[in-house]
């Protein structure tokens, strides 16, 4: 079964090249070599997630180590090795990467411009996030980072939209660049973290297991996990660094928002789980206070900016900072209720932000504005979308019986139990605030008197919706059996080093 | 007999009275030769320094000898430049030449 | 003080004489004829220290070609014609730069004890050069002689005139 | 001084070089009837025996006359040089044909380029790598200044050269100071002299030591020497820039590298800072500035300039480890920059253009074009899959092994920087309307070179294993020496 | 019969089926919705007989069973279900209401676009109310807790084309969620000392002084903030009368059974701890109750639209109630809750039934039905009669007890303000009745087809008024044993001794006559043209809009939203755009673009100053080596 983890790498990176050869004039064979490459990631994915096997403690599944440098310079014995491995932690992001990608190739269907490129660019994305989710090796983990992170400026640049909101514009030109240049950005810390790491840790190699068994003096940790922590966390939207997302966002086109929201802000909270806390968990103590203070001061301040938008993306793109700043919570909780929590979150938020986005993509479409005031009993001529908005938005506002609940719960009573009450409160009360804004928005969109202006609206296509269900699917299915995730999740938390 | 010390001085002034050169003046022509100044001290940095430190290998006069034919290659080829500018530009002066910049 | 160094203030005063005049020389002509004054002296200085052999280079080939090169590019460049003066604005800056340069390279010289004989001059025979550059340096002669292929090709392939010119 | 190696076949290379120069001048005079790119060809065939010649000496450790070295450093950059001639010369043919004059000389002064070029990697010692030093630079000198009638091309020769001459001035007198403190100058002769005390001529040392760094670093662009790269590249033909961007800086960190390994090593904690704050400085002015050019040579200048503070890092953390990670850097960046130029030249053969708004559109008309220069600056960029990611990752851990972080971090932050410019380029290609959608001529010869480097930087940047193999080996030699001194690095 | 879970399980399942097959079924599946309901309520026998059987067992949970659904060390959540008296209580009420309003429903709604979907969410609500009631831990029942205010989402904004439809629907769920806020952060305080979530297991943790008492208050109070939202207590209150703007069988499920009474029951539930906690904790439940019994009363008796009135009543219903606990009587609050699910549920269907036939629903434009539709006013007046307290109705005897309670417990403040409201109820009450009812009908061709509905309607209705009429006699204790319980209400349901019922006949007596004193001035003001009424409105202008403005407290809220919660919103999305972004990030982006802009101005072109450079260059490099290095 070794072989899974290294084909869900190599099968988009071997996709972009068989796109290459594909005359760009067959647009529709490149959809359909899309979609059966997708699914295809999309089935790996789930096999990685069934069969993960719960013998082993912390140990790693699927367990793959291939050769890249060593005894050279300063690497000893595996210096750099191409080391494929799940545990508990990424098996679920695995699956989230599968689902996802499936969902965008999907809502990618009427591309129509350069679509060949644009899968191309697509999969190497994705390439990069599942080399991010299964890397053992701390050289590539960071590798398949920047991987993931280096399409998405022609994504948004050559297939985003601008759009100008009276007062400002953001054009997707700028979106695309602040993206891109904000991430990198923060790799630069990382980059620098990791020279300081490997140095101290002098084991002469980049092994992620063999890493986490070297000692770390104190001060060299509490020194060098907040590079890791801003780091990783700019990707995360950890406040204050997140306005690369929402107007990422809103420059972004759906699936690309799909991918963005729902896999890319996941590696950054990864990355501080993986290797933040995994390398240096006394540094992750000392600072955890500050990460709760982020959190919570980034969920609540989402939550609120949610609020004050009327352009649905931006809505979205908020209320991701919101959900992103949850799972900052949860890290910081330091505990293995919370830590928990927050890889559930990350599970969970990333599949209903990707419905959420999924949704605005099929409304956009039609109606080529995202002005919430615009519109009006939209339930009248789109019900399925109606009903798929409703369930994304109880999710995302914690309703019991979706994934956002199970997910949120456990952050909560993790972060009561560290201690933090009033960042549990004022957490719960974000989630409340969460609550106004979507069914605001519900209400002035989708309810009320049907604004006949959108007369020739039409239900969303049969794709859209099949990638809508999808969606929905796991939204449901985690929060009505949340065990799965669960076991698999809290096996790998408690071996943890420092997650009491 | 005169100590090392003296050539090494003079030599010192010489190259530094070439570096003025090079940095004050506008003619291409005339920077050549301060050019050629700077070589002059090297060269008599360099056969001072075989004479009476290391005699036995001389190599310093080797180098001198060196010096002295680039030099002059040197001074062909950069004249033959001046002579192209001054061909295309009508000027030899550099603080003339200046359409390359920032 | 001896003989020799009388010899040697004498040159050195009138080498540095003719430096100053190739710097400061208003016209380029005279700066140029300043500056076979000081090549010729620096011929002076190298048989002081009793390289003779390097005195004649010295002579022949800068004192000969290069000084004429110069003069025939001036010639061909009419720089007679040349606005004066022939000095740009950073000046100020040249000497202060020069300046500062001759502190640091006269005290590295003085304040260095340099190793091994600092008084003595051990002469060095013609055979034993000629023996030492065509065998131990013959590698560098070599490419010297194509430098100077480079520099002649350059100079033709620059300085000639095409057709329609 | 009897008993000298005097074994000229160890020359090869260089005589192939040198005869094959000379015989394409001669068709050239004699041979109406061959076309200019043909001769381009011939030369080219010539660059590459020189280079599969050069390969005999593999392993092999012996020197001519203890100037020249014939090791696998030697090995390692002869084959290096070759390639980057052979490359240069197949980029330049058409470009050659259809605008400069006398083809003849311009290749054979290539060629002689390399020779010089493998003199400097070769020499054992200072006069030696002096007078190669000249050979190359000479050779550029005419090269830039090869379009007679252009201004620019005129104007940048005029710079280069003369500050050529003045820094070479300079660093003379810097040699001259070192043999007069050392008696020597053989590096392992220097090195042996100075593992020693040497506060007696610390004054003449340490002066010689600031000027050598000042001459060398003049050859290789470090700032404040670095002013004359931006307008000698704008001014040169674009061939010339390419070669200049990839042969001059190559070839000066060979002599750099080797110097400071083989001589200065023992005095590695007094000028460590000195390269350290120099290299901080050149990627920080070099980047910065880039971000303000139009114009693609200039452009490429600047982010070169920047590329050699990013290699001065190895300097700075001379070890074994760094040398080998700043030569496996040194070649990923050359062959990037190479793909890079022959992109530029590409389309300065189709439309005559260089500046960066100009690339509009080049997405639609040439998209082979356009990926592989986006190929390039990202490689440039130190962006993953490609050569500049591995590369730049090794050389600034080899920075940070060495107590370096400080200077790492900085070498990571300005390669961010350098990211927004290269992307400014990318997205003129992808973003920019093209003024006509006519797709371009298919130049089928310089695909397939920018095919052949582009593979290079995915080699690299996938799997660099063999080359730092190769890589390691090569350096290997110049320490050895100072290793037995026990001197190498920190303790 | 352990088999407790099936009474929520039977609906949950029906409500799944009609959402995947609903529209293939026949009728849309409203039979798999009542079949479902109905199979809950016989469930329910079984289960109150086993109970009954086993009331000497201290530790019998009623055949409760329990599932591990997230399990995580110290934290896990059980699917557990647990039976005792007040569950059954609370079980009766909930399935039976439940069921005659969906068959009610089904005349109610007939041809209603979305009929399957309506009767899918009743399953649904009904699912979640039986769930929230059995729940053994406080983490389901804070999911059921959830699903019943999802459900009342859907339910009262299930006309969403209606805008004020829609706008009650979001205002229900965020008021009662604002509520939640507090509920959810009393539970996991709660937990983080106990450890566990089973209410049981807390009750003995806190017996065992396992809480300091401050802690526990803080806890308790935090409980409570859930139950005023659900129960809407002031504060929370003002979701409520908009909530009337769902279809009225749903208003009548919120109301009388189901939604509301949560909050009473979550309280009556969790009243140990309040009892262990700082005394202050049950001051403030009386207080909250007091308030939100004299505002509702009052607003009563401006209300102009027949629902809201009754849902003013509603809430001072729920005051009552909530009186009764913060005096400690479990008993007083389960009982009124009982009687009240009948004679509310009553009021609303025939309300509803009246607005059926009418298609009005304002005061203004109904009056004299009680010719045309005689059924209705007969079980209407009951209704009425019994929320006023009028012996022998059951509101009389729950009413009677809150007042002995509060008498015991409380001071004389409390005790007199209840009295003022039994007038004031009776006083709107009887408003509510003369005016639809008697004198001539102000708006002719609204009645002319008016008149009884249809049976599927009125039997639900009668049986209602039968249960209204004995319901109360349950409090007798020789009543209880005929029915197999070990005595009266009070012996059966009680938080820590059985009660016996004693009937101090000062105080019924007193009730009694205030209430009829009520009626009476009722009947003066608002008989015929209801000029008495209109004078007094007249010379109490200001008091009269205050109340008609429902004190203005909507107008409060919904100014603090516009001008507090969404100016802050915007206010922070502007910051965010302008500060943080425009010029914090894109800033230190400019300052490096700008930087590079100074430093290319270094690059002269000119070659002296390029060769300045390098000598300078040269020069500092020599001069700081040999400071540094000599």
């Amino acid at each position: 079964m070794e072989w899974v983890l290294f084909a869900l790498i190599a099968l988009p990176l071997g996709t972009t090249l068989v796109f290459m050869l594909i005359p760009s004039r067959y647009s529709q064979l490149v959809r359909y070599t899309a979609l059966a490459a997708a699914a295809a990631m999309f089935l790996m994915s789930l096999l990685v997630f069934i069969r993960y096997e719960f013998e082993g403690g912390s140990g790693l599944r699927f367990d793959l180590q291939l050769d890249w440098l060593e005894n050279i310079a300063f690497l000893g014995e595996n210096g750099i090795t191409l080391h494929l491995a799940v545990d508990g932690i990424a098996a679920p992001m695995v699956l989230l990467t599968g689902i996802v990608i499936l969902a965008g190739v999907f809502i990618s269907w009427n591309i129509d411009y350069r679509n060949k490129d644009y899968f191309i660019l697509l999969f190497a994305l994705v390439a990069g996030v599942f080399g991010v989710f299964v890397s053992q090796d701390l050289f590539f983990l960071f590798f398949f980072y920047e991987v993931a992170v280096l399409p998405m400026y022609l994504l948004i640049a050559v297939w985003g939209a601008s759009s100008n909101f009276g007062t400002f514009v953001r054009t997707k030109e700028y979106g695309a660049m602040k993206l891109v240049l904000y991430l990198v950005a923060g790799s630069v810390l990382i980059f620098i973290a990791i020279f300081a790491t490997f140095t101290e840790a002098g084991q002469g190699t980049f092994d992620l297991p063999v890493l986490g068994e070297a000692t770390y003096g104190e001060t060299f940790q509490k020194t060098f996990f907040p590079f890791y922590m801003i780091g990783f966390g700019i990707l995360a939207g950890l406040w204050p660094f997140h306005t690369w997302s929402p107007d990422g966002h809103v420059a972004a086109p759906t699936a690309v928002s799909m991918l963005h929201a729902g896999v890319l802000m996941k590696l950054g909270a990864f990355g501080i789980l993986r290797v933040g806390i995994g390398l240096f968990p006394e540094g992750a103590q000392f600072w955890s206070p500050v990460l709760m203070t982020l959190g919570v001061t980034g969920a609540l301040y989402g939550a609120v900016s949610a609020l004050g938008q009327k352009d649905l993306k931006y809505m979205v793109g908020y209320s991701s900072v919101s959900h992103m700043g949850f799972v900052m919570m949860g890290l910081a909780s330091m505990n293995s209720i919370g830590v928990t929590g927050a890889v559930l979150q990350m599970f969970a938020h990333g599949v209903m932000t990707a419905l959420m986005f999924a949704n605005v993509g099929a409304v956009y479409d039609q109606t080529h504005t995202r002005d919430m005031t615009a519109f009006g009993g939209l339930a009248n001529k789109m019900p399925r979308h109606t009903a798929f908005w409703t369930i994304a938005g109880l999710s995302s506002l914690g309703l019991p019986g979706l994934a956002g609940f199970i997910a949120e719960i456990h952050i909560f009573v993790g972060t009561f139990q560290a201690g933090y009450y009033w960042a549990g409160a004022l957490g719960i009360l974000a989630a409340a605030i969460t609550a106004t804004y979507i069914l605001r928005m519900l209400a002035s969109a989708y309810f009320g008197p049907f604004n006949e202006r959108w007369a020739s609206l039409k239900e969303m296509r049969f794709r859209e919706q099949s990638a809508s269900v999808l969606l929905i699917f796991f939204i449901v299915f985690m929060g009505m059996w949340p065990k799965p995730f669960i076991d698999r999740i809290s096996e790998t938390v408690n071996n943890l080093p420092g997650i009491g | 007999m005169i100590p090392i010390e003296n050539f090494l001085v003079l030599s010192a002034i010489l190259f530094s009275l070439g570096m003025y050169g090079v940095l004050a003046r506008r003619s291409a022509i005339l920077i050549i030769m301060s050019v050629e100044l700077m070589l002059q001290a090297v060269s008599i940095n360099f056969i001072a320094f075989a004479v009476f430190l290391y005699p036995d290998q001389f190599r310093g006069l080797i180098f001198a000898i060196f010096v002295i034919t680039i030099a002059a290659a040197e001074v062909g080829l950069a004249l033959a430049i001046v002579l192209r500018l001054f061909r295309n530009r009508a000027t030899a002066n550099v603080d003339e030449v200046d359409i390359l910049k920032w | 003080m001896t003989y020799e160094e009388g010899i040697f203030y004498v040159v050195a005063v009138v080498t540095v004489a003719g430096a100053l005049g190739v710097v400061l020389a208003r016209s380029v002509v005279h700066a140029a004829l300043f500056l076979i004054l000081a090549l010729l002296s620096v011929a002076a200085v190298f048989i002081l220290l009793s390289a003779e052999f390097l005195a004649i280079v010295q002579v022949l080939i800068y004192g000969g070609a290069v000084t004429i090169l110069v003069l025939f590019a001036m010639m061909l460049t009419r720089v007679r014609d040349l606005p004066q003066p022939s000095d740009g604005a950073q000046r100020p800056f040249a000497a202060l730069a020069a300046g500062a340069f001759l502190g640091i390279s006269v005290l590295a010289a003085v304040a260095t004890d340099w190793p091994g004989e600092t008084e003595k001059i051990t002469v060095v025979t013609l055979n034993e050069l000629g023996e030492a550059l065509f065998r131990t340096w013959a590698i560098p002669f070599e490419i010297a002689s194509l430098v100077l292929l480079v520099a002649l090709i350059g100079g033709i392939i620059l300085a000639r005139s095409e057709e329609g010119e | 001084m009897d008993d000298l190696n005097l074994q000229w076949s160890l020359l090869a290379p260089e005589y192939i070089l040198v005869g094959w120069a000379g015989m394409v001048v001669l068709l050239d005079l004699f041979w109406g009837g061959l076309r200019k790119d043909q001769l381009g060809y011939v030369a080219a065939a010539g660059a590459l025996a020189a280079t599969l010649v050069s390969l005999i000496w593999i392993n092999d450790d012996t020197d001519f006359a203890n100037l020249i070295q014939i090791n696998n450093y030697t090995t390692l950059f002869r084959v290096f040089f070759g390639l980057i001639g052979f490359f240069a010369i197949l980029a330049s043919a058409r470009y050659v044909r259809d605008r400069l004059l006398h083809a003849g000389e311009y290749y054979a002064l290539i060629l002689l380029a390399v020779v010089g070029a493998n003199g400097m990697a070769a020499s054992g010692e200072l006069l030696t790598a002096y007078v190669s030093l000249e050979l190359l630079s000479f050779s550029l000198y005419v090269l830039v200044s090869f379009a007679k009638f252009d201004h620019r091309s005129n104007e940048g020769g005029l710079k280069y050269m003369l500050l050529g001459a003045f820094s070479s001035a300079i660093l003379l007198y810097g040699i001259g100071l070192i043999y007069g403190v050392t008696g020597s100058t053989h590096f392992a002769e220097i090195g042996a002299q100075l593992t020693g005390d040497t506060s007696s001529f610390d004054m003449a040392l340490f002066l010689g030591l600031a000027l050598i760094i000042a001459g060398l670093g003049f050859k290789v662009a470090a700032v404040p020497f670095h002013m004359w790269t931006p307008d000698a590249y704008e001014g040169a033909p674009l061939p010339v820039t390419a070669l200049v961007a990839a042969i001059s800086k190559a070839a000066g960190f060979a002599l750099f590298l080797k110097l400071f390994a083989e001589a200065f090593l023992p005095l590695l904690d007094e000028w460590r800072l000195f390269i350290a704050v120099l290299a901080a400085a050149t990627m920080i002015l070099g980047n910065l500035v880039a971000i303000q050019q139009h114009n693609i040579k200039r452009l490429l200048a600047y982010s070169s300039i920047g590329q050699v503070g990013f290699l001065l890092v190895g300097i700075a953390a001379l070890s074994p480890e760094a040398g080998s990670a700043l030569v496996l850097h040194l070649v990923g960046y050359v062959i990037t920059n190479l793909a890079a130029f022959v992109c530029v030249i590409i389309f300065y053969n189709w439309t005559g253009k260089e500046e960066i708004e100009e690339y509009a559109g080049l997405a639609e008309r040439a998209p082979f074009v356009a990926l592989s220069l986006s190929v390039a600056l990202f490689s440039l960029a130190g962006m993953p899959l490609f050569a500049g990611f591995a590369t730049k990752f090794i050389l600034f851990q080899a920075a940070a092994q060495e107590d370096l972080l400080w200077l790492a971090g900085v070498a990571v932050l300005m390669s961010f920087v350098s990211l927004y410019y290269y992307l400014t380029i990318v997205r003129q290609m992808y973003l920019g309307k093209p003024e006509e959608e006519t797709r371009f001529p298919t130049p089928w010869l310089e695909y397939g070179v920018l095919a052949t480097l582009v593979a290079g930087v995915f080699l690299v940047g996938l799997y660099p294993q063999p080359l730092f193999d190769v890589v390691e080996q090569g350096t290997a030699v110049i320490f050895s020496g100072s290793q037995a001194a026990g001197a190498v690095g920190k303790p | 019969m352990g088999e407790v879970w099936l009474i929520p399980a039977i609906p949950a399942a029906a409500f799944v089926a009609l959402l995947l097959f609903g529209k293939y079924l026949p009728r849309r599946g409203d039979w798999l919705a009542i079949g479902a309901i109905a199979a809950s309520f016989v469930i329910f026998f079984p289960v109150l007989i086993d109970l009954l059987d086993n009331l000497d067992q201290p530790d019998f949970t009623g055949g409760g069973r329990a599932w591990e659904w997230v399990s995580l060390d110290a934290f896990n959540i059980q699917l557990g279900f647990h039976v005792d008296q007040l569950t059954i209580v609370m079980l009766a009420v909930v399935s039976f209401v439940a069921l005659m309003v969906q068959v009610y429903s089904v005349a109610y709604m007939r041809g209603d676009p979305r009929y399957g979907w309506y009767f899918a969410m009743m399953s649904f609500f009904a699912a979640a109310m039986l769930t929230l009631v059995l729940a053994d831990n406080l983490l389901l029942l804070y999911v059921a807790w959830e699903g019943v205010g999802f459900g009342s989402y859907i339910l009262i904004g299930f006309w969403h084309e209606r805008r004020s439809a829609a706008e009650a629907a979001k205002k229900a769920f965020i008021t009662t969620r604002i509520g939640d806020v507090g509920l959810l952060i009393g539970i996991i305080l709660l937990w983080r000392e106990a450890g566990t979530f089973d209410i049981s297991e807390i009750f003995e943790f806190a017996e065992g002084g396992g809480y300091s008492a401050e802690y526990l208050t803080l806890a308790v109070l935090l409980l409570f903030a859930g139950a005023v939202g659900k129960s809407a207590q002031f504060p929370l209150h003002v979701w409520l009368p908009d909530a009337m703007e769902g279809p009225t069988p749903v208003s009548a499920l919120i109301h009388a059974a189901t939604m509301v009474v949560a909050g009473i029951y979550l309280v009556a539930r969790m009243l140990p701890l309040f009892e262990l906690a700082d005394p202050v904790a049950l001051s403030v439940v009386t207080a909250i109750g007091l308030t939100t019994v004299m505002m509702s009363v009052t607003m009563g008796l401006t209300a102009t639209d027949i629902k809201r009135v009754i849902a003013y009543s509603t809430l001072n219903s729920l005051g009552l109630m909530m009186v009764a606990l913060g005096s400690g009587s479990v008993t007083a609050a389960m009982l009124y809750l009982f009687a009240h699910a009948f004679f509310k549920a009553l009021l609303f269907l025939s309300a509803g039934s009246i607005i059926h036939a009418t298609e009005r629903q304002d005061l203004t434009e109904l009056g004299g039905l009680s010719s045309k539709m005689p059924v209705t006013s007969v079980v209407f007046g009951i209704g009425a009669l019994s929320m006023a307290g009028i012996f022998p109705l059951a509101g009389f005897w729950a009413k009677d007890e809150i007042l002995n309670v509060s008498g015991d417990n409380q001071n004389w403040v409390v005790y007199v303000f209840m009295m003022l409201s039994v007038f004031i109820t009776a006083l709107y009450m009887t408003r509510l009745f003369v005016r639809t009812f008697t004198g001539r009908p102000r708006n002719h061709h609204a009645q002319e087809h008016a008149h009884d509905a249809e049976p599927m309607m009125t039997v639900p209705l009668l049986l209602l008024a039968a249960l209204t009429l004995v319901g109360g006699f349950v409090a007798f204790g020789s009543v209880g044993e005929a029915l197999g319980f070990p005595g009266g209400f009070g012996e059966f349901v009680f938080l820590e001794e059985a009660e016996a019922f004693h009937f101090p006949w000062d105080v019924a007596i007193l009730s009694t006559l205030i209430a009829i004193g009520g009626i009476a001035a009722g009947v003066y003001f608002w008989s015929g043209e209801a000029a008495p009424a209109r004078r007094a409105a007249q010379s109490l202008r200001p008091v009269y809009r205050t109340l008609a403005n429902n004190y203005y407290l909507d107008d409060a809220y919904q100014w603090v939203i516009n001008h507090v919660v969404l100016a802050g919103g915007a206010v922070i999305g502007w910051f965010d755009r302008n500060v943080v972004n425009d010029t914090a990030v894109d800033g230190s982006a400019g300052l490096g673009v700008f930087a590079g802009f100074g430093m290319k101005f270094l690059e002269t072109g000119k070659l002296p100053n390029y060769a300045l450079a390098i000598s300078l260059g040269v020069i500092v490099i020599s001069i700081v080596f040999l400071v540094v290095s000599v």
